[in-house]
């Protein structure tokens, strides 16, 4: 890793958990309401993965505020979403869930829990027919590893060699519930390891989450078929804001905040001298200022007109006969 | 008692009355239910009677058809109705059908409760009601709670009955008090008659009978007229009998829901009442439902996309006037 | 030519086209589609445009998601509307939605063609008709093809439009001969009026429209009137004009389904013309449906079990007299 | 195997194969209808898991004819059922795909491709808790194999170690997609062998399937958790009586039909001495006979009444609401 990647991941670990952060206060007083999962612990995850795969499609969960930032999605339109308002990357119809941008090659927010893999497969078979070999990128949760939705997914991407990397965010919970509870293993990449390739990685840790992603996506752009990562993380947060976490130990929280994705990578990039102290202190403070901008945008974004209830349901063609 | 606690209790006395109630479903058990409706079960009866289950929808309903089989009475509960279209197979295909392609030879004493509807804000995946496709299922039975007190004894008998059920739970209602009448013999099957009048009937489910019950005032006051309002409660089989009494009286029929109207459960009571009741009416039904759009995120316009009532009101205020009453 | 030719001459022409058109489904390649519609494609087209598909729904309607936001138009077989029950949760939470809830951003211009219907002594799990699910989610458009050239002509136009269409087909017609006139320039939204008459109006779709054909002639020799038969076409959107047009001739009409009758898609035809139309009526709306059981095996019964033109013919007649027609 | 062993096998499969033939002439005639899946060429897996898993119950999908008489179910019943009588084992409502027997703990004929299976997971739940250790055998092909339903199923027995043998009749053929069209391997086991025992068998070797299944019936009957057989079977005939199955080749079912069930336990029977010639005379004419009488007891059987057509939907409390 050089100065100038670390400085990069650094400074986008950074602006999502203040975007959280901010994200929690701004649904206290109420500015954000409805379901609001924060990746206050996943930083790594999200900044990583978004880092080494660029090119190609992006499919994820629900929980994808800084995967959506690190993708390059500017913090503004992902605030005024949360905040419901029209200039929202989904106009505000969509909300913390579902941010969507093509432009981005970004199909974020999928709140149905596995719902967008079989999607992202599709998408891999039209990227390689079309003859697009930068493929697919699929990330979930462990909760999602146990349906229905996500074994279809495999076993198809596996049987048509499709480009495709799916990304378990192995962070132990679906909400209240243990991974141990219902799956018979705790370490997921076995339930698929006869499909394709499968590797277990440390998801606290951007740079291993990075190179891993780089090794996968060079596997699929080559043809070889699907790749398949998890990444070990945990969420400091509760499941979303109806969720105290209650249901875990103090240890185990403080276990993995010592493990904590941003303050490692600061620790290691100064003791490895790779970059200076001053950067850190410059990086804290511009990612504070770019959220409070992304704050101010969003409150003086504007509210849709109840004209809009109808729009957006069909394209012209169809919305000219229907209404 | 909250509605969530008058569920919570129906099933805590099934479970104590019989050893083969059993629930199940995602985060039922040792976090309590993600709307703490089975709260205090896990450490009471146990993990083998209080069941987490993984995610997967098809397999909740598959596993507790099942357990049915093996003579067990499962309530399996999925987590928000819109998650029950990963388990319609399962209902549909299986549990609805089992009984009678098997000659009656089975039986599957299943209760499937969802919660569902709009709540506050949580977007087009997680707002749904879908009261229509389960009333029009042969072979099951759907029940519609709108308050403590029908929750608590509908879900018990329901646990009781040797039929699949789908009992319907409102997100906004959980934390709603009401008296629960615990001598009461309820029965699941009726609809009530939550308030008598004259003029006007008007007919609702779930959470939109007390939004009705809101604009019911307003517009007696206003007009000058009674409204008699039906909360139906079960809504397949639809008790026609109830709805036909009241329609007799008044001559009028509005139906409230909060579902899109077009292919709305309110077109088989409006479908009903004009078969039935046609040379009764003085006016056309009027149907006041959700709007043919799916449930977006901002409040604005989630509100705007169902009824309150105040929309309530001045819809039929209006279709009054129209309609000369 | 028949029906079933006409689908695949849709398809073969739009593939033809356009070359991001795809088609997907279990047994739709190599098989050529167990109602042979694809045979041929494969041929053709080749595997990367015909996909034989696993079995596993949810993937074949979500993978034709994926496939429609990277470009493609995909058209994909569900073998029976059946185990569409098992792809639901693609077709309503994200396929419906999607445009919606990404704020117009998304386009999901996917075809999804469905057989169903009663054959013959398929039974319960394979017979049938979910056209009322479908006709009640905001953001689908819903296709009933009754005859070769609406097949060929809404199907082909169903492909290249923009959103999500569910094409519902009728097992029992696919080996139906009937004229395509290809220089028609259909609209695949409006219904067609498939012969005139003044003093009833017969509402139906899919195979319901012969049987209400065979019906109406008897009908007319027995009561000496004439009777407008009205073939709906689009079941969402409905086109009302068409039927209003008709009931205000008429000032009677009839709904003729296969589906079960209660919560059957007849209810919300039923509906509108009664909120709408209340007026104009004469009579109450009839509504001709398939019976409120699952379809069983043993074939006196399966005929029981939906409308017949001889059921068809006595019930109109009885009502017709009744209703001092 | 001792002899008795080896005529109880032979006559079963026997049975099961004379009556399939009659049933497709029948079908040829007009007495049976819908769609009509036929077991021939596959009647070793049917006799030999059945004849080890006496006990439990068994959940099957829709080609059960020969499972459900080697289950115990009086072929008569059956005949009527596919002729749709009221005599039938479900009265005519069910026909060729719905054949159940609660007395059996007969729960067959499941007509959605791996439908049933979750069913019978949770089927093996309440055994479990209930304290019955005998669990459930559950059959489905491979086809079923690629469903979301199968792998839920598979996870979930796994992890909660339930009692259930979840057995694959690997015919290469979902209809008319071949296996390795649409899945990574052909060799089946290979999807969960990370998640339970796992083994590969010949399925048209009746004693091999019996052993099998014993083997499996143990392991589960000692609360060890869930057990996976895969046989490599071939059925002789197309998918239905509507497929005439020519996207197979000719050669490929000649090699299957050299393997014949039948015919090979005759002739190891004979060759090892465990048996005479004439017990396989009298059988085949026994057989014979037993399904002629089967086919006239349907004839004679009778329709169902119209009234029939609201029975059997609710149960008696329910009922007298509904009507
Ligand atoms: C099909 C479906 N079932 C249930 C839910 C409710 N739900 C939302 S998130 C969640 C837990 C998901 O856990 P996991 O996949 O581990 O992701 P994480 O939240 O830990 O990132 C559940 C059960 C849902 N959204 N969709
Ligand atoms: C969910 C579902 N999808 C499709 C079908 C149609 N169908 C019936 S049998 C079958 C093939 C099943 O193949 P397999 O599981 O290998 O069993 P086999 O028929 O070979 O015994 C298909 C696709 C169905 N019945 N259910
Ligand atoms: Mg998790
Ligand atoms: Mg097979």
């Amino acid at each position: 890793m050089n100065s100038a990647r670390v400085k990069e991941f650094y400074y986008l670990m950074k602006l999502g958990r203040e975007f959280e952060i901010r994200a929690k206060e701004e649904y206290m007083k109420g500015n954000i309401a409805g379901f609001l999962h924060l990746d206050i612990g996943q930083e790594a995850v999200s900044v990583g993965s978004m880092k080494a795969f660029m090119k190609g499609d992006v499919f994820t969960h629900y929980r994808e505020h800084v995967l959506a930032i690190a993708r390059g999605m500017d913090p503004k339109l992902v605030m005024a979403e949360l905040f419901g308002k029209r200039e929202g990357v989904s106009k505000g119809k969509g909300g913390s869930m579902h941010l969507f941008e093509p432009k981005l090659s970004f199909y974020g927010g999928d709140a149905i829990v596995g719902g967008h893999l079989p999607i992202a497969v599709g998408c891999a078979y039209a990227r390689k027919i079309q003859g697009e070999n930068a493929g697919v990128f699929a990330i979930f949760g462990d909760g999602a590893s146990n349906s229905g939705a996500f074994f279809e997914s495999i076993n198809i991407a596996a049987a048509w060699k499709l480009p495709i990397i799916f990304f378990l965010e192995n962070n132990y919970y679906a909400i209240g519930t243990h991974i141990s509870w219902v799956s018979p293993f705790v370490e997921l990449y076995n339930k698929v390891k006869n499909y394709m390739p499968a590797v277990r990685i440390n998801g606290m840790d951007v740079c291993e989450v990075y190179e891993e992603v780089m090794r996968a996506k060079n596997y699929i752009e080559n043809g070889l078929g699907p790749y398949f990562i998890e990444a070990e993380c945990y969420r400091y947060e509760g499941h979303s804001m109806s969720d105290s976490g209650q249901y875990r130990s103090k240890e185990e929280l403080e276990i993995f905040k010592s493990k904590d994705p941003i303050e490692n990578l600061r620790k290691k990039a100064l003791k490895d001298g790779l970059v200076e102290e001053s950067f850190f202190k410059e990086a804290d403070r511009k990612a504070q200022m770019e959220v409070e901008e992304a704050v101010q945008f969003a409150l003086r974004a504007s509210e849709p007109e109840i004209s809009e209830l109808y729009e957006d349901l069909f394209c012209k063609e169809c919305s000219n006969v229907v209404s | 008692m909250l509605y969530r606690e008058a569920l919570n209790k129906a099933i805590d006395e099934a479970m104590e009355i019989d050893k083969s109630v059993v629930i199940l479903g995602e985060d039922v058990g040792r976090y309590g239910g993600s709307y703490r409706v089975s709260e205090g079960l896990f450490a009471k009866y146990g993990k083998e009677r209080v069941i987490d289950t993984p995610i997967a929808e098809l397999s909740i309903v598959g596993n507790a058809i099942g357990m049915a089989i093996a003579g067990l009475r499962p309530v399996a509960e999925i987590m928000t109705v819109n998650f029950s279209l990963l388990a319609l197979d399962q209902i549909i295909n299986h549990a609805s059908k089992f009984r009678y392609m098997s000659g009656g030879k089975l039986a599957i004493p299943l209760t499937v409760r969802m919660p569902g509807g709009v709540s506050r804000q949580l977007a087009a995946q997680h707002s749904e009601s879908y009261e229509t496709i389960y009333a029009s299922i042969p072979g099951l039975i759907v029940f519609a709670a709108s308050n403590p007190n029908y929750a608590y004894h509908a879900l018990k008998k329901a646990i009781f009955l040797n039929d699949p059920v789908i009992f319907l739970e409102h997100e906004l209602l959980y934390n709603e008090e009401g008296e629960v009448d615990f001598n009461e013999d309820l029965d699941p099957f009726k609809a009530k008659v939550v308030k008598e009048g004259e003029d006007i009937t008007v007919i609702s489910y779930l959470k939109m009978v007390k939004d009705s019950l809101k604009a019911i005032e307003k517009i007696e006051k206003s007009l000058n007229i009674t409204c008699e309002l039906i909360d139906l409660n079960s809504l397949r089989p639809l008790d026609m009998q109830t709805i036909a009494n009241s329609i007799k009286k008044t001559k009028r029929a509005v139906i409230v829901e909060e579902d899109h109207k077009s292919g709305g459960y309110g077109a088989e009571v409006c479908a009903r009442i004009c078969e039935e009741l046609f040379y009764e009416l003085d006016a056309p039904v009027l149907r006041i439902a959700g709007e043919d759009v799916p449930i977006p995120y901002n409040r604005k316009l989630e509100l705007a996309s169902i009824p309150t009532p105040d929309k309530i009101t001045a819809k039929i205020i209006s279709w009054a006037k129209e309609n000369g009453v």
